[in-house]
């Protein structure tokens, strides 16, 4: 089974106008660079993008935004990015903010097939409004859908043709759960390996719930907030 | 009258061996840098972190290795890596002792404000909501005052929520308050060289005195 | 009349390059045995392995790597290992392409009843019903009659049941048949020296012929 | 962080009479035997089990079964055991079937924080009895309540004094969701490792979920299906 692909361009060729994207990354942390590129030179437009961040001007989902590719971000934090407040000031973006655990739950519903969730988060609060609130064992919850997207992008560490996933590090976030949740799943990795190399027992994503995989190139990784301490 | 670091000193004397606990930013972070000798605790960061270490070397900084804040931290022997999901999953399921977090306002009976001022550009509430809603305790750093000198311990919160009947203990740059279940913020201790009055007259919400409020020792 | 080896072939048939297929216990596991040449087929065990591969040579079984038969097997490159909400999420959210599974009716509108008989030791579901309920396409393998020669193709079950609507396709030894998503059985192939007539006396349900009714390459 | 106990006794010390307990494994294939062996010898009576399946007449659960110590199981395939048979069928036993991975997602469920799942196995079955049914998106599902275990006792193959656990191959199974899922949680290793052996990006089980951890010895490891191919 081969799923993979030669690149970034032909790996988001059918995202057209209009899709749903889940795009991986906390932060600029374990974000998709390479396919993000490759959308903005696809210039595809009216992109809706579940993401927990809008990355920051020059970088990440900042580089569709410059670009207005984007329709509406569904995020939990969006600071960073003066395009960003300037096209969501101006009415030309929309933005729906959610409770960062309810994000990252509602995307692994998707890859469970649970159509629902119960989560407290945001009980009480703005974020409740319009939605049913259930109360188990004396607490209330709210009832969150699974997400719904078109397309998935994700960043691994390695993988294989299988389009098994291993993920570094705290690059993992939210990866392993777009990449459960897409309908369709691209991939791009660090390494791409031989089947065989990655140990069964340490697969994040098995390749079941991946379409295509390709090796990525030129990462930048770049680093939102570089905390140092002096050695002694 | 603490500064921050003194906030967050008196703080850390409310961590117990044993604890797992989720820091926010701003002056909880702080907490980390008071940890009382002996106690062993555990930082959880919410993007998918257990046994959150110090800041790397410098030269060693690792873009794949990164906390809540966005910051580049490292791991400890015994650290594990998840993703967010099950990140949020162990706060849900309240497996992490204490959640420190700041705040904008805080209401007698323990709703928090701390993600949204109408009219201002809103950042999101990042993970907070499901701290809040799920933490066993939460303590709340914070300024007793905003900038405008009002107070901002309050009989209900007037900005948008970010949960309701969650906060347990409040401590500011004047003292450290009980939230009552029954509503009403008990004061446990002054800050250095704060009178009772001081605090009664920067307190907004219902204020509980019993007996004589000792000094912190820090 | 086709025996347990040739239902297990004719079912191989029906698989494509890519499928990812789980295969119940019984004669659905033969068909591993008969995957057509050039295509390249992942077998799923809901126990938690993508990528299960042939039992293991004597004296290398693993007590810890099994099947959901619990059978001692091994992995492939490119297998993958994981906990049993994972199995079953993945099933659950239809990335599972075919299941292939054993029954002791089915009906006519796909009703299938394969866990139950009242009055006998009741050994439960497992993951049956969990399969059933979620995959795109379920093929069923079993005899066309029970034991007592009672057609096991009936207008609606009489056993309890393990899943409503589900069945698309069944092969039994007498021949082949598409569950219509109006309801009734639709002849597709008869097995090798079956007549159209030994069908229709075996068969309960609604049966459905149109036209010639060709006998099955295998 | 130390939550090294000496032994098994040492680890079920208070699981008292009535308690409920999940118990990892799948069929034989990664049970806890030590904590199975200290239960029996601790003569602690009137459990309830949830595990997948109910061991063998001299293995597994069979033990506890034997020594008629258990008045509930919660299950998904309770074969291959005839004393199990005998106390069902003359009503000492007390068996609640449910859909294996309704049984796992219940597991889960309780590690999430989760109240309740949605899930479509059972619907229009016995199983159903009983229970909501709801409509997302034309399909029915049934809501099903997260477990709520007193202990949970798992087998992984290593594990550190923080609690964090690695499983081999397919013994992982249930361990991991009932380690998330238990009130109080007792891990069993093969190999009990210092802090920082264990590579934080293979962790399966966050210390977090896990109370005590012990080193297990005289694994037996019984294989109940033995299948072998010959060489050629």
């Amino acid at each position: 089974m081969n799923k993979v692909v030669a690149n970034a361009d032909e790996a988001v060729k059918d995202i057209t106008d209009g899709a749903t994207l889940m795009v991986g990354g906390f932060g600029l942390c374990g974000i998709p660079e390479n396919s993000i590129a490759a959308l903005v030179k696809k210039q595809v437009k009216n992109l809706t993008c579940i993401s927990n961040n809008a990355g920051v001007d020059d970088f990440g989902l900042g580089l569709l935004l410059q670009q207005k590719q984007i329709k509406k971000m569904i995020s939990s934090y969006v600071g960073e990015n003066a395009e960003f407040e300037r096209q969501l000031l101006s009415g030309e973006l929309e933005v729906e903010l959610i409770p960062q655990g309810t994000l990252a739950t509602r995307c692994m519903a998707a890859g469970y097939g649970m159509p629902a969730i119960f989560t407290p988060a945001g009980v009480g609060t703005e974020v409740a409004i319009g939605k049913e609130v259930r109360n188990f064992n004396g607490k209330d919850y709210l009832m969150e859908y699974a997400f719904d997207a078109d397309f998935a992008i994700v960043k691994a560490w390695k993988g294989d043709k299988h389009g098994n996933l291993i993920f570094r590090s705290t690059s993992r976030n939210f990866n392993p759960l777009m990449a459960m949740g897409g309908k369709i799943t691209i991939a791009e990795v660090e390494e791409l390996v031989q089947p065989g190399e990655l140990d069964p027992d340490q697969i994040h994503t098995p390749g079941i719930y991946v379409h295509r995989i390709f090796q990525g190139k030129d990462y930048e990784k770049r680093i939102e907030q570089r905390t140092v301490r002096a050695k002694g | 009258m603490l500064d921050k670091n003194g906030i967050a000193k008196r703080i850390a004397k409310e961590l117990k061996d044993g604890y797992y606990v989720n820091l926010g930013i701003g002056i909880p972070t702080l907490v980390a840098n008071y940890i009382p000798e002996g106690i062993s605790v555990t930082l959880q960061s919410e993007n998918g972190l257990l046994g959150m270490g110090p800041f790397p070397f410098e030269g060693e900084e690792d873009p794949d290795l990164i906390n809540a804040g966005k910051q580049t931290i490292t791991t400890l022997p015994g650290s594990s890596i998840f993703d967010s999901a099950l990140s949020f999953g162990m706060i849900r399921a309240g497996k992490v002792d204490l959640t420190i977090l700041g705040a904008m306002e805080v209401s007698e009976n323990g709703d928090i404000a701390n993600w949204k001022i109408p009219g201002k550009m809103v950042k999101g509430m990042g993970g907070a909501m499901d701290l809040v809603a799920s933490a066993k305790n939460i303590i709340v750093a914070m300024q007793h005052v905003n900038k405008a000198g009002e107070s901002k311990l309050l009989p209900s919160c007037t900005l948008p929520l970010t949960g309701t009947n969650c906060v347990k203990k409040i401590v500011t740059e004047l003292g450290v308050f009980d939230v009552l279940p029954e509503g009403g913020f008990k004061l446990l201790e002054r800050a250095p060289g704060i009178s009772v009055e001081q605090i009664k007259n920067s307190t907004a919400g219902k204020l509980i005195i019993e007996g004589d409020i000792p000094e912190m020792v820090l």
